[in-house]
């Protein structure tokens, strides 16, 4: 009787010279002029890998880093380890399945993944939605930005090495998020709205859960940032780290808190107005500095904005129907339209083509973190190591976005 | 950041000493149910209704409408033959098939499942060519292949969702709605009749006779399972005694003398044996 | 030779195991007895005649023992009290409340693969865990716990530290130099760098209690500091202490000054490609460190094992359990069983729900605990080295908690502000420590 | 609907603009030629009266014959979202100047358009793919890809007829891998 003998590892036929062991191909072929410049190693320059598999690169991102010591001269991200192809299953789905489709994008706050794309399909089917629709919209993706910002702290925080901030803000945003599964159904992937309103009007427990929360949002929320906007190391890190100018803002095409932070009070909320936004009372803070700090700081005055909106909502809110009268197959005429929404982390926008049939002709999803990252290789040349992740985290952004 | 050097790692450490006194928020999941609310959606659950009955009745219609496709569901159909599947498209046979249970040693609970077989999809090919690769003459193609093997391997319906690009959940779906299409090998029937006229000119000896031929007995299969071995309920009038039957249809060339040998030959020459690989 | 074999193949396993076993335990039985016969009274003369090096020896091995249950319980701490800062609960699972996590982390890493990847450099890649144990090992002898409770009171003993907390950071440059991996390359460069820099200001900060007491043992230090709390060095020196503390966090690698294993930056730094044991012993180095670290502070400035006042009620139990005669023999047999019942009797009654055999236990168990609070309160009575072991203990564990506590709160300094601090800020402020310190005692000598 | 807005387009784009300007909800659209493409958007974002400085989308379209690119543009003059569609693009030998020079931020957008159309940004210095492994020939948003079980996704339809789409007999091997005329 032979056992059969399992490869070994120590079969010179199977194993890896010991020079490339654990290394594959550092240097890939130079396509473009850019990956000519970036591979094109001086004096004293080594190329450090990291991620996908590292602590802390936000979801599957691959940064190669060009480093001298500690100092980081150039880095080149590496996209796609989550691409979906959404874009194209969306041109495969029907109009009221890409509300689906499109909600695991930017996971972090989905519900405005799905207000882009019904947004669009209501332009596009000339579609009036009923106003307390439109509150109950506002009111629930106010509550998803709060959430969205409270992870940002948690995450920034984490990202420059402390650990009790991420655990508070997920005890915030933990509420939010049970609150909105009251309401939604669902407990991240609400996929609550619909094309010509919402899937469900308020209930009780989501109000009562809703008015606990309101009641202590303010006080709790000042008490979780007081550890960080007073703690010395913390300012003395996010001070001045990667600033943003007005000039390269624009030529970057920054949106969102990012592009506020540089001092631009962009807010499409207010510079191309949707929804009820226009008939609701809050301010579009601003800050001048442009840099991490100011980033983290301009999110936090964000949340008392969207607290703000959202007790304005609770008082406006209209009554009526929650949804308009749609048939199950939509076929809108052929045309396009475009829409962008006002998203956490900048302008989430979507640009649909009909051709007739129940599925869109094509389905194009922008999404900011995409930009955002695309800046880190500007910000980033004559920082230090660990700047990449601080910087990166004040950027925010949300691989499943970007990758798409 | 306040003018004295260090008040703020100060207050932080106050502060987290104030929360180390705090009740922790963590909710002990297995001992203390979560606070799920009524409206939640993602319950595992199918509905009863008020007689006990199970609500669902396995018609796919949420597997097929599910935008990810993510649902997966087993039933059984209406006939009460197949257990049948509707699952995401080309994963459910291959997860459920080739890795997990069989490969484990364990017992499939669907029958057509429980072996994979390679089939000869050269044929296979050839029927798909000779329909144009269409999804919508799918019942032709089915009944193309069950002539072609006999019954519908599992690989075939592969090769045919492979090449059609029809939904592999959905040829599931028709194959085990028509009678006539069949996962399973052929089994043949081979009965002896019982009544008192056939047993009285001699229908035991015939049977055991059959059976030594068999290699079984009387209510058993053979031991490739291919043929069953019964008896027969009923003697059709006007027919000769004793009877033997294949399949439902009268052999009436089958006497004593020869039974044993007939038997052999039905065991050892199977049609459905050629089609096997 | 066919012969033997066929013999030997009849045999059963057993059989053959004696057939073996037993002529090769005669012939080693043998050899030993006559190694003892001959060896033994020369060792024997050897070792009383040099009795330090027996206390020693025996000294040496508590403290490797004792790194185990201290590594265990601030590990349980960090989880639990950071846990409770987070508003978490923290391991709650593995034993009463949680309280065995630590012991079955210690185990999971010896349970698990001990591996080493291709292309590192084997022989040192295997010796850097247990340089950076040892060195934290060294460092723990001189720690003077109670009177008479140390391993080595070397004259030296501060000079010794500060040598063999040097060393630590050589285990850490060849863990990152031979794990052939580039995070740990910039672990190992980063200790490098942060070793040298924090170890200055460390030692720096320290001669200022070496002036106030003239001499670098430890044990004479503590004893300068008896008194009330108000003895304590710290009064003397709180510049020296804030000095002292915040490099001993760069010294063992704690937030907010863990550069070396920064894992939101480099992962894992020098540790990044070890597992299983090896991995454990730099985690058990690690929070060794931090309590000698914790233990060194306490001896410096905070009296070490003086109590910070004295106990306001004298008590005297001049206990000789030999005076009671027959009646001890009577006591310890029927104690337990006494106690055990009467201790079971009000549960007993108290509740239906509990059954005879529960309620004994209990009564057993709580008898226990009275028995072992009560020797320990005898013990803390009689013996001076148990109350200077509780309240050196005492003190340590405060500045460990500190320690964890900085770890909850605190984000990371990054690794050019951390250099800039040490030699900016840390540097000249304990020189000036020294000056002050130099200054003001030879005014006060003079006097 | 803004009207003044066209009356400007039109006075300052004039011939380079393909028909009229369109209007639509909040939303204008020209139509321009590939090679009039720097020209144009330079005046948009130059001129004082327009200012379109900011780019809220750039996206890759294509219609079955030829292809597209779109340009969505945001100004503070105007309440519109201005849309600039660059038609007539060949599918033969897609390509038409690159932007960066203007949005240094469009060089990812252009990647993502070359990488999903194989659309060729003369002018962008990193045109690679971003998405997808380097190695990877077709691109997949063209409507010529298709994925495996296109048919199995339209419940609506019932079973969808793949032949209407021209479905490769063997999709996995040969179509799909078609060589891209840029790379």
């Amino acid at each position: 009787m032979s056992t059969p003998t399992r490869p070994s590892l120590d079969d010179p036929a199977l194993s890896i010279p010991v020079e490339h062991a654990g290394i594959f191909d550092a240097i890939p072929l130079a396509r473009t002029e850019r990956q000519q410049e970036f591979y094109a190693l001086r004096d004293g320059e080594m190329l450090l890998n990291m991620g996908p598999q590292h602590p802390s690169t936000h979801g599957v991102l691959r940064v190669i880093l060009k480093i001298n010591g500690e100092q980081v001269t150039d880095l080149d991200p590496v996209l796609g380890y989550l691409h979906r192809g959404v874009e194209k299953l969306c041109e495969n789905a029907d109009y009221h399945q890409v509300i689906s489709q499109v909600d695991p994008l930017e996971y972090i706050s989905s519900l405005f993944n799905e207000w882009g794309a019904v947004l669009s399909f209501e332009k596009l089917l000339d579609l009036e939605v009923p106003r307390r629709a439109e509150y109950i919209r506002v009111l629930s993706a106010e509550l998803n930005r709060v959430a969205s910002h409270m992870l940002y702290m948690g995450w920034f925080a984490l990202d420059l090495g402390g650990i009790t901030p991420i655990l508070w803000s997920f005890a915030e945003r933990d509420e939010i998020m049970e609150m909105l599964a009251a309401l939604t159904g669902q407990k991240l992937l609400f996929n609550y709205f619909r094309i010509g309103g919402v899937n469900g009007d308020l209930n009780h427990e989501f109000m009562s859960r809703l008015g606990d929360w309101m009641s202590r949002a303010g006080a709790q929320l000042e008490a979780g940032m007081s550890l960080l906007n007073e703690n010395e190391i913390f300012v003395r890190r996010a001070r001045g780290l990667g600033v943003i100018d007005r000039e390269t803002a624009f030529r970057m095409c920054v949106t969102g808190p990012n592009l506020r932070a540089s001092g631009i009070p962009f807010d499409l909320r207010r510079a191309h107005p949707y929804s009820v936004y226009p008939e609701l009372d809050f301010d579009v803070p601003t800050r001048s500095e442009g840099d991490s700090l100011a980033r983290y700081l301009l999110r936090m005055d964000e949340v008392r904005q969207s607290i703000r909106i959202i007790d304005q909502c609770l008082h406006q809110m209209p009554d009526g129907p929650v949804s308009a009268r749609l048939p199950r197959l939509l076929r809108p005429r052929p045309g396009r339209a475009f829409s962008a929404v006002e998203a956490p982390r900048g302008q989430y926008s979507t640009y649909v083509i009909s051709d007739g049939t129940d599925q869109p002709f094509r389905m194009r999803i922008h999404d900011p973190s995409f930009l955002h990252l695309q800046l880190m290789g500007l910000l980033m040349p004559g920082n230090l190591l660990p700047d990449t992740m601080a910087i990166m985290a004040s950027l925010d952004p949300v691989m499943g976005g970007v990758d798409k | 950041m306040s003018s004295i050097p260090g008040l703020g790692l100060v207050k932080g450490m106050a502060l987290t000493l104030r929360r180390f006194f705090q009740p922790p928020l963590t909710i002990k999941y297995p001992e203390v149910d979560p606070d799920i609310a009524v409206k939640y959606r993602g319950r595992l659950q199918l509905l009863y209704d008020e007689h006990g009955t199970l609500k669902c009745e396995t018609c796919f219609q949420c597997a097929q409408a599910c935008p990810i496709e993510c649902i997966d569901m087993g039933g059984t159909d209406t006939k009460g033959r197949y257990a049948v599947h509707w699952g995401a498209a080309e994963t459910y046979g291959e997860r459920r098939v080739e890795s997990a249970l069989r490969r484990a040693g364990r017992e499939v609970p669907d029958a057509p499942f429980a072996a994979f077989e390679p089939a000869d999809l050269d044929a296979v090919d050839a029927i798909l060519e000779s329909h144009d690769h269409d999804p919508h003459r799918m019942l032709s193609i089915l009944e193309a292949v069950q002539d072609e093997f006999g019954h519908l391997p599992v690989a075939a319906l592969k090769r045919i969702s492979h090449r059609t690009g029809a939904w592999y959940a959905m040829i599931y779906g028709t194959a085990s709605y028509y009678r006539h299409l069949r996962f399973e090998r052929t089994v043949e029937e081979v009965a002896v009749c019982r009544c008192t006229a056939c047993l009285m000119a001699g229908g035991g000896r015939l049977a055991e006779a059959i059976g030594a031929g068999l290699r079984t007995e009387l209510g058993r299969p053979t031991p490739d399972g291919r043929i069953r071995f019964a008896w027969l309920s009923t003697h059709p009038p006007g027919a000769a005694a004793p009877l033997v039957a294949l399949d439902g249809e009268a052999q009436l060339e089958v006497t004593a003398a020869n039974a044993t040998a007939w038997a052999q030959a039905l065991a050892g020459e199977h049609p459905a044996s050629r089609t096997v690989h | 030779m066919t012969a033997v074999t066929t013999y030997w193949n009849r045999l059963s396993v057993p059989s053959r195991v004696l057939l073996v076993a037993l002529p090769t335990l005669l012939v080693l039985g043998g050899l030993a007895t006559l190694a003892v016969a001959l060896l033994v009274a020369p060792l024997l003369d050897f070792l009383a005649a040099n009795p330090d090096l027996v206390r020693f020896a025996i000294a040496a091995t508590l403290v490797i023992v004792a790194t185990i249950p201290t590594a265990f319980l601030i590990i349980l701490l960090e989880l639990k009290v950071i846990a409770r800062m987070n508003l978490r609960v923290g391991p709650d699972r593995v034993g009463p409340f949680g309280l065995a996590m630590s012991v079955v982390h210690g185990l999971k890493v010896l349970a698990k693969e001990d591996y080493t990847p291709r292309g590192v450099d084997v022989p040192i890649f295997t010796i850097a865990p247990v340089a950076v144990f040892l060195a934290t090992i060294m460092a723990f002898l001189v720690i003077p716990f109670a009177p008479g409770l140390v391993a080595q009171d070397f004259n030296i003993g501060l000079l010794y530290f500060f040598a063999i907390g040097g060393l630590n950071v050589v285990g850490l440059m060849m863990a990152g130099w031979a794990s052939f991996n580039k995070y740990s390359l910039l672990g190992a460069l980063r200790a490098a760098a942060q070793a040298i820099s924090y170890e200055i200001p460390l030692t720096l900060s320290v001669v200022g209690v070496i002036i106030l007491a003239g001499t670098m043992s430890l044990g004479s230090i503590v004893e300068q500091q008896a008194g009330s709390f108000l003895d304590w060095n710290v009064w003397k020196q709180p510049l020296g202490l804030i000095i002292f503390f915040i490099a001993g966090i760069a010294e063992a690698n704690r937030t907010p000054l863990d550069m070396t294993e920064a894992d939101q930056e480099i992962v894992a730094g020098f540790a990044t490609e070890y597992s299983g044991m090896r991995f454990g012993f730099f985690f058990f180095a690690e929070y060794v460190n931090v309590f000698v670290i914790s233990a060194m502070t306490a001896v410096l400035f905070f009296g070490g094992w003086n109590a910070p006042f004295d106990w306001p009620f004298p008590v005297d139990l001049a206990l000789d359990p030999g005076s009671l005669g027959l009646g001890l023999l009577f006591v310890a047999g029927l104690a337990p069983v006494l106690g055990t019942v009467l201790l079971a009797l009000p549960f007993w009654l108290g509740s239906s729900r509990i059954s005879t055999l529960q309620a004994l236990l209990i009564g057993f168990v709580l008898f226990n605990v009275l028995v072992v609070g009560a020797f320990l309160g005898w013990a803390f009575l009689s013996f001076d080295w148990v109350v200077g072991l509780f309240w050196m203990m005492a003190k340590s564990y405060l500045f460990v908690l500190v320690f964890v506590q900085m770890r909850a709160t605190f984000p990371r300094v990054r690794v050019d502000q951390l250099m800039g601090f040490a030699w900016k800020w840390l540097l000249p402020a304990s020189l000036l420590n020294i000056f002050a310190t130099a200054i003001a005692v030879s005014i006060l000598a003079n006097r | 609907m803004d009207r003044a807005l066209k009356t400007l387009l039109e006075r300052k784009l004039g011939t380079s603009m393909e028909g009229p300007v369109r209007l639509r909800q909040d939303q204008a659209e020209i139509r321009i030629r590939p090679g009039d493409l720097p020209q144009v958007m330079r005046t948009l974002h130059d001129e004082p009266e327009l200012r379109f400085e900011y780019l809220a989308d750039l996206c890759g379209v294509d219609t079955g014959t030829t292809f597209q690119v779109v340009y969505h543009l945001w100004s503070d003059v105007t309440p519109d979202w201005l849309r600039v569609i660059v038609d007539g693009i060949p599918r033969e030998e897609p390509r038409l100047p690159s932007l960066t020079f203007l949005w240094k931020g469009a060089e990812w957008m252009e990647r993502e358009a070359y990488d999903m159309f194989g659309l060729v940004f003369e002018g962008n210095r990193d045109l690679r793919r971003i998405y997808l492994p380097d190695d990877f020939v077709s691109f997949p948003l063209r409507k010529d890809f298709h994925l495996a079980d296109d048919v199995a996704r339209s419940p609506g339809g019932g079973v969808r007829p793949m032949e209407r789409a021209g479905a490769p007999k063997d999709a996995d091997e040969t179509t799909l891998r078609r060589t891209s005329p840029g790379a």
